[in-house]
């Protein structure tokens, strides 16, 4: 057993010792231990070559990730979360997912960026948003989104396996997320979708923070004789289509819950699928459980009013049977 | 660590005592809300400014009321001074209705439309052009008012220092930059995030003059702000202070602290801006022990009945939860 | 008739003379005559501090003119292109969409941000991306897209009137269109979808750069028989749903056009919002044209086939039927 | 305007004429790309280089072959310098899979993986930070090579230029930063975007040495790099080159230059590169006028065959649109 966060850890020093073009740089990964301690000891066990405290200047050090890759490294580069992201988005779009095609094929940017998504701390509007739908907007990126221990422990090496960008979304309620890692040599699967509970009447599609949430709605649902079927996605781009539209196929009935903010959510991308590819086996409206629109807010029951719950994931889930 | 080289208090009594409760109210309203922190009444991130109180009381009592501020998420100190009641503000801390922004903001997102309090911002550097925006109405509408605007060194790194910077100096606009150099960033040591660690040199590469200023001693921060603000109400451009200061506490409650170490703290805490101030005072003969301790009671009980507001406070209706998110229907 | 960059330039004028308090500030608007002409002559007329050119800072600029608009102006911003936009991202959502919430209504933003938008014109990848469906997914912005003469003429004005953000999208291929801008005087409406072109068999919707593309299938399609209704979604938040519904109610069927990757574009949200609304009215699944998933290729055979067009509608169309 | 302070030429004949050559080879290319544009063969956005020339001729063969180099969207000449093949260049401007990025990328995307040519980028400031992770990455790996990156002074106002000076400072890396400040940005001068026009200084501010060259001449623009370039190389970690130069054309081909008058893009045109330099070379009795021909018809027709391989060129198959966009199974 682990934490999420420990997982975590052990993943880079696999990383960090396998192979030694991999380094960790961001904003205090090294000797504040990392701002979710993700990272804290590596540097001991690395050295600040290797783990690497940058300044605070999101947009060079994402650059700079790029351009190591290019120059022949497997760089980690932490944003310390989704919401300063914005600040490095333009080397991330314009220049981390188009490098390969542009040139025609000549170069790519084997690089992972990590960073903490998603809301629940209360940490208000700045510190709150969920943006993995629009990550898995960009073609030219690979976005994960590591839902359980197991994931956080063994997506990081496949992810820096692949010759061109991934990012990796981790969501602030998980780290102290208990579980067991297992084990998976090579890695895990990062390419799949996966159902982590079957069941037959509906299908309730997650990821990241709302899969734990999805899961405790499908057990309450299951007193009442309910069996969903709850598939986390892991994989937000490229999609993992087939096994979405094989459980809803099969159910008939599909619930989509996402932290994102309802108008535009990578929710709508899954549900738009569905109902392309599932039409006619459909037999209700695809059902959204996102956050209201609004910024979420920092009192306590504002933000869980917010959220997507338990409670509201039920609801759903009756509403679409 | 700089040297202290106080001088003697140039000031008369009652403002001397005004700066004292200033400090004193900003290091018992944030002791206490490391307090209610433990016991779960405030939430989220909770940056403290105890040991820093000398420039936030030093610079804003320069300021006039017609003057705008800008700060960042680590400004209760700012707010207080600033002249938002404790009890709005420690309401606000408790995600109530009663608090400065209904609940919605906390910590970190301190507002006040009445003192021209622009804010409480959590995006390191985000309140930088905010500021130059300000100033730049303030120009194009001829109206002879200061936009200070406060961030830590951490966000001189940031490329939105540099653009605002010069956007300030190009267009000669009237405001104050206020850097707040605690030494660190979270864990980083300014050595380790600057290739050029004199930031005023940093700021002159803008063609704006600056001066660095013992962020210790309120006296010194007061009067540096005072001519500064000076300057930049005659619409001669920016300015910007660098105030030396440290932070007694963590970053955050979050903080373990690796990056620095104990012995350093207390070295720094010897010269806390309360208890020297204090001693000068009472060394010039402007303040004795019972008036002091008649001011610490006052202070107390004023974050007594802070925080008794905001124990009484209510939660905002969970239908209210979407308003405010633009405009109501007929609505300014 | 004028032409859509006169219309928007006129509009300009308008707003300049009309309210001391507005200014255009951005790259280039002033000496240069802006980068696609729409505010050439304007600093003769109004001078250099309210056609105020910029150095390139797109982050500080955009940060300044919410600034501005806290300290009582109403500041049209221009960042030539939606491509630089996300150098700005940050203070366009982290403070101009949040600030009114943040501060429990007590501050808010009464900006005008602008910018030239999508593909076609061979500018290659990092000059050819369509992000609207990005800022029509943050609560606090109202975004607009002028896809006719009229609506480049007429919803500036009522836009500066917004009390909160208002972001509007030019695309680039429109600047030269001809039309009537005719007469609006207190500005148009900028809440509603407009039906262009009424028809009985399928629902055509589309915004910015496809609504010309939309307009022509359908033209072609009626030479088939096929009476294709088309509704030009000039707000791309918050959407008319209520106009799209009835028009997919009556017709049964619906394709959305749209110059977005297809994964996660705004038509996704559409889509999903009809099979939502609409489910028990659809005769077959929702269409989506959208752009291939693909950084947009200089070469001209490439970028066409890259996006959307009157081709790929038209067998959208079909494929609906 | 910058005075001219020609010095002798210290080269001997075969390499002077293989100054002359460079800078000949990137005006008859961009001349004919201009001619190609008005015909419809190339599209999108072209950024000639005109006037320019000496800058990448000079700065770039100052560089070995393990270099590597980063540019703008005007970067023609870079890329002949660097050693692209001007017909494989051409069918890049001409969308021909037989370009270098396979008809990809056009004139603001040229790559060359055989030449280190990391692009091409045509954001301004795009480039800066990936010269300092291509810089980061030699340091990682202890090679001995040198990153130029190239950029426009239009880009030094942008903060990503501020946030990739200190990281290469604080972290000395091996970049060699070469600002191409040809007076405007589209149509901005200088002086209208910067507070401190004085380029140099900015750079120092990062306490990055930093020197200012005539960019009109090849010999001062070589002489500078080489010895910067020595400094970089020797791992005394990161310089700032500022080559002053002009553009002759317009900034691209929509621009009516209603921001310059044309009697100071003539005065400019009497320095200009090509000329001044030949006639130092026919002075120092180096060149004379037949072998001046000579090149001059050697460059028409390499010139002329790169415009015939792009125009013989083929259509990268439809099919193939969503190639490159991520690593096909089992490919790197
Ligand atoms: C853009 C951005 N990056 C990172 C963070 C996380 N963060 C919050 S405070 C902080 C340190 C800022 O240090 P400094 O500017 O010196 O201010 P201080 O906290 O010392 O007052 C960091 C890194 C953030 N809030 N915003
Ligand atoms: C981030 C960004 N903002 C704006 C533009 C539009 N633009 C293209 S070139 C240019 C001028 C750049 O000037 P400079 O850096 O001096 O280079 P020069 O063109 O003079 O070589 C501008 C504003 C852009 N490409 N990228
Ligand atoms: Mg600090
Ligand atoms: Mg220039």
């Amino acid at each position: 057993m682990s934490t999420y966060r420990e997982a975590l850890r052990e993943a880079h020093r696999e990383a960090l010792a396998r192979d030694e073009r991999v380094f960790l740089m961001g904003e205090d990964v090294g000797r504040y231990g990392g701002t979710y301690a993700v990272s804290r000891g590596l540097l001991e066990e690395f050295g600040p070559e290797r783990v690497r405290d940058t300044p605070l200047s999101e947009l060079a050090f994402v650059g700079a990730g790029i351009g190591a890759a290019l120059g022949g490294m497997r760089p980690i580069v932490e944003i310390m979360t989704v919401n300063f992201s914005l600040l490095a988005l333009d080397q991330i779009v314009n220049t981390a997912a188009l490098l390969r095609h542009m040139s025609g094929g000549q170069f790519h940017v084997p690089l992972v960026i990590r960073m903490a998504t998603g809301a629940g701390r209360q940490l208000a509007a700045q510190h709150s948003h969920s943006l993995e739908g629009w990550y898995a907007h960009v073609p030219g990126l690979k976005v994960l989104a590591p839902a359980t221990v197991a994931d956080a422990r063994w997506m990081l090496w496949p992810a820096l396996c692949e010759p061109d960008p991934v990012i990796l979304f981790e969501h602030v309620l998980l780290y102290n997320l208990e579980g067991d890692p297992g084990s998976a040599e090579g890695g895990s699967d990062i390419t799949h979708a996966c159902v982590r509970r079957t069941g037959e009447r509906v299908t309730l599609i997650a990821y990241g923070g709302t899969l734990g949430k999805s899961l405790q709605a499908a057990e309450q649902l299951a007193q009442e004789g309910v069996e969903c079927e709850v598939i986390d996605l892991r994989v937000l781009r490229p999609l993992d289509e087939e096994t979405l539209l094989a459980s809803v196929k099969k159910t008939r009935h599909a619930v989509v819950v996402d932290e994102g903010w309802r108008s535009g959510a990578l929710a709508a991308e899954v549900a738009a699928r569905i109902a392309e590819g599932a039409f006619y086996e459909l037999d209700s409206p695809v059902q959204r459980v996102c956050t209201a629109e609004v910024p979420i807010p920092y009192a306590k029951h504002l933000e869980e009013a917010a959220l997507p719950q338990v409670s509201s994931i039920v609801a759903a889930v009756r509403a679409a049977l | 660590m700089a040297r202290a080289h106080f001088g003697p208090v140039p000031y008369a009594k009652p403002f001397a005592l005004e700066l004292v409760r200033h400090m004193l109210r900003i290091r018992r309203f944030e002791e206490r809300c490391a307090e209610l922190y433990g016991t779960g009444h405030i939430r989220g991130f909770l940056h403290l400014y105890i040991g820093e109180e000398a420039v936030a009381t030093g610079a804003l009592t320069a300021l006039g009321p017609e003057d705008a501020l800008v700060g960042t998420y680590r400004e209760h100190g700012h707010a207080l001074v600033r002249g938002i009641a404790p009890g709005v503000l420690m309401a606000e801390m408790f995600g109530q209705r009663e608090g400065c922004c209904r609940g919605r903001g906390g910590s970190m997102h301190i507002f006040d439309a009445r003192t021209r309090f622009y804010g409480g911002n959590a995006i390191v550097g985000g309140g930088l052009p905010l500021g130059v925006g300000l100033a730049l109405a303030d120009r194009m509408r001829s109206l002879a008012r200061v936009t200070a605007c406060f961030f830590g060194e951490g966000a001189v790194a940031e490329g939105v220092f540099h653009e605002s910077l010069n956007l300030a100096a190009l267009w000669r606009l009237p405001v104050l930059f206020c850097c707040e150099n605690n030494l660190y960033a979270m864990g980083t040591a300014l050595a380790r995030s600057e290739s050029e660690t004199d930031l005023c040199a940093k700021a002159r590469s803008f063609r704006i003059p600056a001066e660095r200023v013992d962020g210790m001693d309120v006296v010194a921060v007061h009067e540096a702000t005072k001519a500064a603000v000076a300057e930049v109400r005659a619409g001669r451009g920016p300015r910007f202070l660098e105030f030396q200061t440290y932070r007694f506490r963590a970053h955050s409650m979050f903080d373990p602290e690796l990056y620095r170490a104990k012995a350093e703290v207390e070295e720094w805490k010897e010269r806390g801006p309360i208890h020297t101030f204090t001693a000068r005072l009472k060394d010039q003969g402007l303040l004795c022990e019972d008036e002091f301790l008649t001011l610490e009671r006052e202070v107390q009980h004023e974050i007594d009945a802070a925080v008794a507001f905001a124990r009484a406070g209510t939660n905002e209706p969970v239908e209210e939860l979407t308003r405010d998110v633009r405009a109501a229907e007929g609505q300014a």
